[in-house]
C-alpha cells in the first residue's frame, strides 16, 4: 500500500513486532495517542500485526484508510507488507522514550534478553549506543530465573526485596556461574529477599556500567520489560541519586510501539516538507 | 615446475565470474594457490600480521603468504592456548598444524604480547623453522634505519637458506617494483571505493585485496590490470546510503558476510583491512640500497596502525586524515575480540570522534562469527538517524501531545 | 628452644617489616611530591633503566606497582570500573585500566597520591607498555621514550615436535652470539645516549656519569643480594615463599634499586634468610614444608593472601616463582655493570634483562626445568591472567613440555591479577585441592614402591 | 559385610552410592539438588541406601564430593570430584587413561594412571561455554526436552556453525539459525560439535592416551557420544552408570578408608 493510497485522516501508526507480542499504537493528526492494541505474535508475522492494528483501531473510531503513514519495528519489522517504513528497536525506543519525556538524553532497555543504553542529542539522533553482546550477561531473564528458582512468582518480587535492607553480593560475569552463586546463597539459608535484592543490584550495576559506556547524561528515560519490576525501578533510581522516567502505566510495554507512531509523523512532515 | 598462474581463473572470466573466484579461494581454509604453489615445487614464506617486506620472498623466488588466520574449526590449536587468546592466533596455529597451510619459514613479530609468543609455541610443534622480526618500536631514533637494514638482512639470509641460493641486489629491485606497482594498483582499487563506492561492495574489494597475499604479485597486478577497468565500467547507480570508514581490521580480519552486511547499509570508502598489503604508500626507491630503502619506507612512507608506535603518527589524528580523506560522515570502529592493542586503541578513537562530533560506532567481530543481527541493528540505527533527526535542536519539538497533561 | 632458632626468631620477620616500611616512605615521598605539584618519570619493571633517571633526580614512579596494589587493598573493582565506564574493554589489561583510573582521579590512590608523568620510559619488553604510554602522550602531552629493545629472533624449542629433544644451543639466542649482540647493544646503547639528552632537557640537570656509576654500582649490591637470596630458597625448607613474601620483596628490589637502603635491604634479608636456613625454619614456621613447588606468572592480587593460603594449607610452599626472575629487573642474572664503561653496560645490562625476561615468559621450558631440578620441587602451578598476555599465552604450550620432560605434577588455573569479577575462590579452591589430592597419593605410591624395593 | 558409601553434591544433581567390600554397586540414587543442600545429600544417601537395602550403622565410611563437599555433613571425609571420577572410570574402565566429565556447567579433562590415580586435569575455567548448560540452553530455545536432544541430534546431517560459546547467547544464536531456515536437526549438531571441539581441546590439554571415558550426565545423551567419537578418532567408553562416576569414586575411597582404618588417608582432608 503505497502512501497515496492512503485515505486522508492524517492518521499514523507504529508497529512493534517482537518475539512474543505485537503492539500497535495509533497517533492523531495533532499528535494525540488515540489508541493502542496488542496480540501474540505467533508465527504469522503479518497476521499479527494487522491484528494489533485493528485492535487498536477498533479502540478509536478511526479506520485503516485514515492511516497516512505506518511504521513497523521490533524483531519482525521487515515481515509487513503494510508499512511504509521499518526502523529498528533502538531508534524506535529511542523515540518513544523522547515522546513520552522529550528531555530523554539516555534511554535504558532492558528486556529479557537483551540489554541496551543509548545516548540521545537534541536534534532526536541516536549519538551512540551500546548493546551488552559479550558474554557478560545481565537481563530480565535473570531475574525471573531467580525469582523461579527462590520458589517466588514475578508479582511477589516487589514486597520480597523491599522488606529486606540486606543483600547478598551476586558478582559473576558468567549468567550461568551467577546462577550457581544464587544456589550457594540458597545453600547457605540466606533470605530469599537479600538473594532477589543481590541478583536485581547485580543487574542494576550493570544496567549503569552499559549507560555509562555510552557516557550517559540525564535525563534518563527506562524501558522494556523491565518496567514490570517496580523494585528495579526504585533501585535504579536509588544508585542514579535522582530521577529515572518510567512510560506512564500500561503505556509501558507501547513505547515502541509509540516512537515508531512518532517516526512515520517526522517522515511524514520531511517528505511533505520535500 | 612452478606453476605461473596459482589462481584458477576461466579464460575470459568476467569481472562478476573472477571476483566470486576471488571471495572463494580467500574464503578458502585449504589454501588452493599455496598447495598448488608447493606441488609444483616451490617453497613458502608466511608472514603473520601486519607488515612484512615481502619483497625479500619474492627475490628469492618464494611464494610470500599472508598468514592471517581463517574461519576453521579449531580443534588442535586450543589446547597450546590460554582463555584469553584473540582467534586468529589461534586459527593460524591450527591451519598449520592440520596440515592446511604448510609453511617452510613462518615469520612472525611483536605486534602484540600473544602474537611474540606464537613464535615459541609455533617452534615447539612444528618441523618447519620459526621466527620474530622486530620492527623497531622507537622509529623516532635515529638509529632504527640502521637497525632495520640489519635486520632485513639477517631474514634476508634465512630466506636465502630456504631457497638454497643467494639473492641479488638486481633481482631485489625487480621484486621491489613489482611490489611498487601492486600498491599503486591498489590504490587505485581504493580510489574507486573512494570516488564511485557504488561501483564495488566493501567485501568484494577485500577479496581482492586479500587475494594478493595468497599468489604471487606479479599475477595479482596481472589480475588488477584486467580488472579495474572492468569496475569503473560495471552498471550501478549511485544509491543514498552513509559514507563510512571501516577502522579495525590491521590484524584479524573480519568474515567476508560481515563486510557484505556493512555493504548493505552503508559505502566503506576506506578501511585498514589488510593494511599490511598497503602499508608503504609512495614507490620505494630501486635506485640505491635495496635493503635500506624497504626499511626506510616502512619506517618513514607509511601508513598507521595501533601495533606500530610512532610519535610522528598520533593514530586517533591518523584516523581523522583518513575520514577527512574519504570524505566519510561516520565511522564503524571495530576491534577483533580480546586483540589488547585493538581495543585499547578503540578507546582513543571513540574519544576523538566524540569530540569532534563525527558519528561512531564501536563493535567488536570475530573471524569466525556467523550471525551479525547486532552489527546490522547498530548499522540500521545509524542510517535512520539520517532520515529522521531534526535540522537543529531547535527545531525539535514534542510529536507526541499530552490531553491536559492525560496521555 | 635452640640456639639457632633463637637467633633465627631475632631477626624474623625483620625484611617483611622492614619492606612495609620502605614502601610506605616511598609513598610517602611521591604523595608529597604529587603535593608540591611535582611531576615524575613513570618507568616499567622490565627495563626499567631506573639507574640512569636517578641521574636526573627524577620522582620515580611504576604503573604497574601502584595498579597491583589497589588489587591488593581490595579497591581495584572501583579502579577497573572507572576506566571500563570510559571506555576500556573488560578483556584489557588491568594493570593499564587502574592506572588510567588513577590519573583521572588525579592520582589518588590508596597509598597516596601518585603524581602524575613528566616523562615515560619504557621498553618494548611488554608491548602493552607501548600503548599504556601512548595513554599518557594523550593526557599529559609528557614526552614518551620507547627504548627498543630487540628479543631472541629464532625460538629454538627444548622440545620439539614428536617429542625430539634438542639441547638449547645459546648460539641461537642473541646472547652469545657476539656479532649479533653487539650490533643489539649498540643499537640500544645509541637510544639511551638519546634519552640522555631528552633527561637532561625535561630535568634541567646535566647527566654527570660519575653519579651514574654510583649508581650502577649499588645496583651490582643490590644484584648479588638477590641473587644469594633466590639461592637460598634451595634449602629444604625453603625460608622463604617465593610467590608471597617473594612478590613483596619485588617490590622492594624495583623501587629501591640502584639506592643505598635498597642494597642495604637485601643484604640484611639474606642475613635473616640464612638464619632462618640454620634453624630449619620455613615460611610456615618450623618444619611443614610438605610440597615443594615453582610458581609460573603474576600472582593473584585481589586475594593475594587468601590465593597463597589456598596452598599453605596443604603444606604447599613455593620454592622459586618465574615473578622472581622476569619481574626483577635483570636482578636475577649473573650480570654486573662495569663501572668503567658505564654507558656501555648499561645497554647491555638493559639488552640482557629484557632478553631474558621476554625468554623467560615465551620460551620458559629451559628455565622451568632447570628450575625443577635446582630447587628440587614436585609440581609446577602455571596461574595464566586475563589481563597479561605477554605472560600468559604461552603457558598452556610450556606446560605440556614440562610434564612430559619432568616426573611432576602441573597445575593449571586460570584468573586474574587485577579483575575479582573472573577470580572464582570456590572455582581456584576445588582445583587447588585436586592438585594436592593427586601429589598426595603420588608421593604415597613414591614411598610404597619405595619401601617394597628395600 | 563392610559398605561403603559415596555422595556426589553436583549443582544441579546429587548422586550417591553405595558400594560393598569388593566394590560393587550395590546402592544407587540421583536426586535434584534443589536449595537445600543438606537435605539433598542427606535424602540422595538413604535413598540409595534403601535401593541396596543396607543400614546405615553397616556403612563403615563415606565420603562427599563435588561443589557441594562440605555440605555432606555426615560424611567422613571430603574429596574433590576430578579425583572421584578418576576413580570411578578406572574401576568401570580399567584401561582408561584419559577421563572426559561433562557436567551441568563445568567439563573436565583427566588423564590418569593404571589404578585411577590423577596425574592431570584441565577445566573450562572463564564461564560455562561448551558445558552440558549450553545443550540445555539450546534444547530449551527449540522447545525439546533434554531426552529428545540425542535422538533429534543424530538425525542433523550437515551441521550449522555455531559462533557464540556463551550459554546465555546460545538460545539467540539457536533462534537465529531457526530465522534463517536450518533445520532443528543441523542447528542441534552443530551444537554438539560446537561443544565436542571445545571439549576436545580440554581433552588435548592433558594428552590422550589409552582409552577414553566419558563420564557425567551428558554421556547419556548419545549424539553427544557420537560427537566425541568422531572428533576424538576413537570409540569412547560409556557407562550405563555415566553419571553416578563421581559417587562411585567417592565410595570406593570410602571403601579403601573403611577397610584399612588407621592407615594414612591416599587422598583428602579428614574432618577433625
Amino acid at each position: 500500500m503505497s502512501r497515496t493510497n492512503r485515505g486522508d485522516g492524517h492518521l499514523t501508526a507504529g508497529i512493534d513486532v517482537g518475539s512474543t507480542y505485537t503492539k500497535a499504537a495509533l497517533l492523531g493528526e495533532s499528535g494525540e495517542l488515540l489508541a493502542t492494541g496488542m496480540c501474540p505474535t505467533g508465527y504469522r508475522l503479518e497476521e499479527a500485526a494487522s491484528q494489533a492494528l485493528d485492535q487498536a483501531l477498533t479502540g478509536s473510531t478511526a479506520e485503516r484508510s485514515d492511516i497516512v503513514y505506518l511504521a513497523t519495528t521490533g524483531y519482525g519489522r521487515h515481515r509487513v507488507s503494510f508499512r511504509d517504513i521499518q526502523v529498528t528497536d533502538l531508534t524506535a525506543h529511542a523515540w518513544g522514550a523522547r515522546a513520552f519525556f522529550p528531555g530523554t538524553r539516555t534511554v535504558l532497555d532492558v528486556g529479557g534478553q537483551t540489554m541496551k543504553a543509548m545516548r540521545l542529542d537534541g536534534r532526536g539522533r541516536v549519538r551512540t549506543f551500546r548493546l551488552n553482546d559479550k558474554c557478560a550477561a545481565g537481563t530480565g531473564a535473570f531475574l525471573e530465573k531467580t525469582a523461579r528458582y527462590l520458589g517466588y512468582g514475578t508479582e511477589e518480587i516487589g514486597t520480597l526485596v523491599e522488606e529486606c535492607e540486606e543483600s547478598v553480593p551476586i558478582s559473576g560475569v558468567c549468567a550461568v556461574f551467577a546462577e550457581s552463586e544464587v544456589i550457594n546463597h540458597v545453600s547457605q539459608e540466606r533470605a530469599p529477599g537479600e538473594i532477589m535484592r543481590g541478583a536485581m543490584e547485580s543487574l542494576i550495576e550493570k544496567s549503569v556500567r552499559l549507560m555509562k559506556r555510552v557516557k550517559m547524561e540525564p535525563e534518563f528515560t527506562l524501558v522494556g520489560g523491565i518496567n514490570r519490576f517496580p523494585t528495579m525501578v526504585m533501585l535504579l533510581r536509588e544508585h542514579l541519586h535522582g530521577g529515572v522516567n518510567v512510560p506512564p502505566g500500561e503505556l509501558v510495554q507501547f513505547s515502541g510501539a509509540i516512537g515508531a507512531a512518532v517516526l512515520a509523523r517526522r517522515r511524514l512532515e520531511i517528505l511533505e516538507a520535500a | 615446475m612452478k606453476p605461473d598462474r596459482l589462481l584458477d581463473l576461466p579464460a575470459h572470466s568476467d569481472l562478476e565470474e573472477s571476483l566470486k573466484i576471488c571471495r572463494q579461494v580467500v574464503q578458502d581454509v585449504e589454501f588452493p594457490t599455496v598447495r598448488k604453489w608447493r606441488e609444483g615445487g616451490g617453497k613458502v614464506v608466511g608472514h603473520f600480521q601486519v607488515y612484512f617486506p615481502e619483497e625479500l620472498a619474492h627475490a628469492a623466488g618464494l611464494l610470500p603468504v599472508k598468514v592471517r588466520g581463517g574461519a576453521v574449526e579449531r580443534r588442535e590449536a586450543d589446547s597450546h592456548f590460554g582463555s584469553y587468546i584473540c582467534s586468529i592466533l589461534q586459527s593460524s596455529l591450527e591451519l598449520a598444524l592440520t596440515e592446511r597451510l604448510v609453511i617452510d619459514l613462518f615469520v612472525t613479530h611483536a605486534i602484540c604480547d600473544a602474537a611474540r609468543n606464537l613464535a615459541g609455541i609455533w617452534a615447539r610443534n612444528l618441523p618447519q623453522p620459526a621466527r620474530i622480526l622486530y620492527f623497531p618500536q622507537n622509529p623516532n631514533s635515529s638509529h632504527a634505519l640502521d637497525y632495520l637494514e640489519g635486520e632485513y638482512r639477517a631474514v634476508l639470509e634465512e630466506i636465502e637458506e630456504i631457497a638454497g641460493r643467494r639473492v641479488t641486489d638486481q633481482e631485489l629491485r625487480r621484486s621491489m617494483a613489482v611490489f611498487n606497482r601492486n600498491r599503486q594498483l591498489l590504490a587505485e582499487l581504493y580510489a574507486i571505493k573512494r570516488d564511485e563506492p557504488w561501483l564495488i561492495a566493501a567485501d568484494e574489494a577485500y577479496a581482492l585485496v586479500a587475494i594478493g597475499g595468497l599468489i604471487q604479485r606479479d599475477e595479482h597486478n596481472e589480475l588488477l590490470e584486467r580488472l579495474l577497468p572492468q569496475i569503473r565500467m560495471r552498471e550501478a547507480h549511485a544509491q543514498d546510503k552513509m559514507r563510512v570508514v571501516f577502522e579495525g581490521g590491521f590484524c584479524e580480519q573480519p568474515p567476508l558476510d560481515l563486510l557484505q552486511a556493512i555493504s548493505e547499509f552503508c559505502y566503506v570508502v576506506d578501511d585498514d583491512l589488510l593494511i599490511g598489503l598497503r602499508w608503504i604508500i609512495d614507490d620505494v626507491p630501486l635506485e640505491g640500497p635495496p635493503l635500506r630503502n624497504l626499511a626506510d619506507a616502512y619506517l618513514n612512507n607509511s601508513s598507521y596502525s595501533p601495533v606500530q608506535h610512532d610519535l610522528r603518527k598520533p593514530k586517533e589524528e591518523m584516523l581523522l586524515e583518513r575520514i577527512r580523506g574519504s570524505d566519510a560522515e561516520a565511522a564503524i570502529i571495530s576491534a577483533a575480540k580480546m586483540c589488547e592493542p585493538g581495543l585499547d586503541e578503540q578507546v582513543a578513537y571513540s574519544q576523538e570522534l566524540e569530540q569532534k562530533g563525527i558519528p561512531y560506532f564501536e563493535t567488536e567481530f570475530e573471524e569466525k562469527m556467523t550471525s551479525f543481527t547486532h552489527l546490522q541493528i547498530q548499522l540500521e540505527t545509524f542510517v535512520e538517524n539520517v532520515l529522521f533527526a531534526w535540522p537543529s535542536d531547535e527545531d525539535a519539538r514534542p510529536l507526541l501531545v499530552t490531553k491536559g497533561g492525560q496521555w | 628452644m635452640t640456639e639457632l632458632k633463637a637467633a633465627a626468631s631475632g631477626v624474623h620477620g625483620r625484611g617483611a617489616d622492614e619492606g612495609r616500611r620502605l614502601f610506605q616512605e616511598w609513598f610517602a615521598d611521591l604523595t608529597s611530591a604529587a603535593e608540591r605539584g611535582e611531576k615524575a618519570a613513570y618507568v616499567f619493571v622490565m627495563g626499567s633503566l631506573v639507574e640512569l633517571l636517578r641521574c636526573f633526580d627524577f620522582n620515580i614512579v611504576f604503573p604497574e606497582i601502584n595498579s597491583l596494589q589497589t588489587a591488593v587493598r581490595k579497591v581495584s573493582d572501583d579502579y577497573l570500573n572507572l576506566a571500563e565506564d570510559h571506555g576500556f574493554s573488560p578483556d584489557v589489561c588491568g594493570y593499564v585500566k587502574a592506572d588510567y583510573a588513577v590519573q583521572l582521579r588525579n592520582g589518588d590512590h590508596p597509598m597516596g597520591r601518585i603524581p602524575p608523568p613528566g616523562l615515560s620510559v619504557l621498553t618494548n619488553a611488554c608491548s602493552t607498555y607501548v600503548k599504556w604510554a601512548e595513554i599518557w602522550g594523550r593526557m599529559y602531552q609528557d614526552p614518551v621514550f620507547t627504548m627498543d629493545v630487540p628479543g631472541s629472533r629464532v625460538p629454538v624449542p627444548l622440545i620439539g615436535p614428536n617429542g625430539a629433544h634438542t639441547e638449547v644451543a645459546d648460539a641461537v639466542r642473541t646472547i652469545g652470539d657476539s656479532a649479533r649482540f653487539e650490533a643489539d647493544r649498540t643499537y640500544v646503547e645509541g637510544q639511551i645516549r638519546e634519552l640522555i639528552g631528552v633527561c637532561e632537557q625535561v630535568s634541567g640537570v646535566s647527566f654527570d656519569i660519575d653519579r651514574c656509576r654510583e649508581v650502577l654500582r649499588l645496583t651490582n649490591q643490590m644484584g648479588r643480594a638477590w641473587r644469594a637470596l633466590l639461592e637460598l630458597n634451595r634449602n629444604s625448607p625453603a625460608p622463604f615463599d617465593a610467590m608471597l613474601e617473594g612478590t613483596i620483596y619485588l617490590g622492594v628490589a624495583n623501587a629501591l634499586r640502584g639506592t643505598e637502603e635498597g642494597a642495604r635491604y637485601f643484604e640484611d634479608l639474606v642475613e635473616e634468610m640464612e638464619a632462618r636456613v640454620a634453624a630449619g625454619m620455613g615460611p610456615h614456621g618450623s618444619g611443614g614444608e610438605s610440597h615443594r613447588l615453582v610458581f609460573v606468572g603474576v600472582p593473584c592480587y585481589p586475594i593475594f593472601r587468601r590465593f597463597y593460603e589456598l596452598f599453605s594449607e596443604w603444606g604447599g610452599t613455593f620454592a622459586t616463582s618465574t615473578y622472581t626472575w622476569f619481574a626483577s629487573g635483570g636482578l636475577n642474572l649473573d650480570f654486573e655493570y662495569d663501572l668503567d664503561r658505564p654507558i656501555e653496560s648499561l645497554a647491555e645490562g638493559v639488552l640482557r634483562g629484557v632478553i631474558e625476561a621476554t625468554d623467560s615468559l615465551m620460551f620458559p621450558d629451559r628455565a622451568l626445568l632447570q628450575a625443577i631440578d635446582d630447587y628440587d620441587v614436585e609440581g609446577v602451578v602455571y596461574h595464566p591472567v586475563k589481563s597479561c598476555r605477554t605472560v600468559s599465552t604461552g603457558l598452556a604450550a610450556s606446560r605440556r613440555v614440562v610434564l612430559e620432560a619432568r616426573d611432576v605434577a602441573a597445575l593449571y588455573i586460570e584468573s586474574d591479577m587485577m579483575d575479582k569479577r573472573v577470580v572464582s575462590e570456590a572455582q581456584l579452591k576445588n582445583r587447588i585441592d585436586a592438585f594436592f589430592e593427586g601429589l598426595q597419593s603420588r608421593k604415597l605410591r613414591k614411598n610404597r614402591s619405595a619401601a617394597a624395593e628395600s | 559385610m563392610v559398605y561403603a558409601g559415596g555422595v556426589d553434591v553436583g549443582s544441579t544433581q546429587t548422586k550417591a552410592v553405595i558400594v560393598d567390600e569388593s566394590g560393587a554397586i550395590v546402592g544407587r540414587d540421583l536426586i535434584d539438588t534443589g536449595a537445600n543442600v543438606v537435605a539433598a545429600a542427606e535424602n540422595a544417601f538413604q535413598a540409595a541406601l534403601e535401593d541396596g537395602g543396607i543400614r546405615t550403622s553397616d556403612v563403615g565410611f563415606v565420603i562427599g564430593t563435588g561443589y557441594g563437599r562440605y555440605k555432606v555433613e555426615f560424611g567422613d571425609a571430603q574429596v574433590t570430584e576430578i579425583v572421584c571420577h578418576a576413580r570411578g572410570a578406572a574401576r568401570m574402565f580399567p584401561d582408561t587413561r584419559t577421563v572426559l566429565d561433562m557436567g551441568g556447567q563445568d567439563t573436565k579433562a583427566i588423564s590418569i594412571e593404571k589404578g585411577g590415580q590423577v596425574l592431570d586435569f584441565c577445566m573450562n575455567d572463564k564461564c560455562a561455554a561448551g558445558t552440558g548448560r549450553f545443550l540445555q540452553s539450546a534444547a530449551a530455545a527449540l522447545g525439546l526436552e533434554l531426552d529428545e536432544l540425542g535422538p533429534t541430534t543424530q538425525r542433523g546431517k550437515t551441521p550449522v556453525v555455531i559462533s557464540t560459546t556463551c550459554t546465555v547467547f546460545a538460545e539467540s544464536e539457536v533462534l537465529s539459525w531457526l530465522a534463517r531456515g536450518k533445520s532443528v536437526e543441523d542447528i542441534l549438531l552443530g551444537v554438539h560439535r560446537s561443544i565436542g571441539s571445545r571439549s576436545f581441546g580440554l581433552l588435548r590439554r592433558v594428552g590422550i592416551e589409552g582409552e577414553t571415558t566419558f563420564t557425567g550426565g551428558v554421556a547419556k545423551n548419545q549424539a553427544m557420544v557420537d560427537v566425541m567419537n568422531e572428533i576424538v578418532g576413537t570409540e569412547l567408553n560409556v557407562s550405563e552408570e555415566s553419571h553416578f562416576m563421581g559417587a562411585l569414586g567417592a565410595a570406593l575411597f570410602a571403601l579403601e578408608r573403611a577397610k584399612g582404618a588407621g592407615q594414612p588417608a591416599a587422598v583428602g582432608k579428614e574432618e577433625a
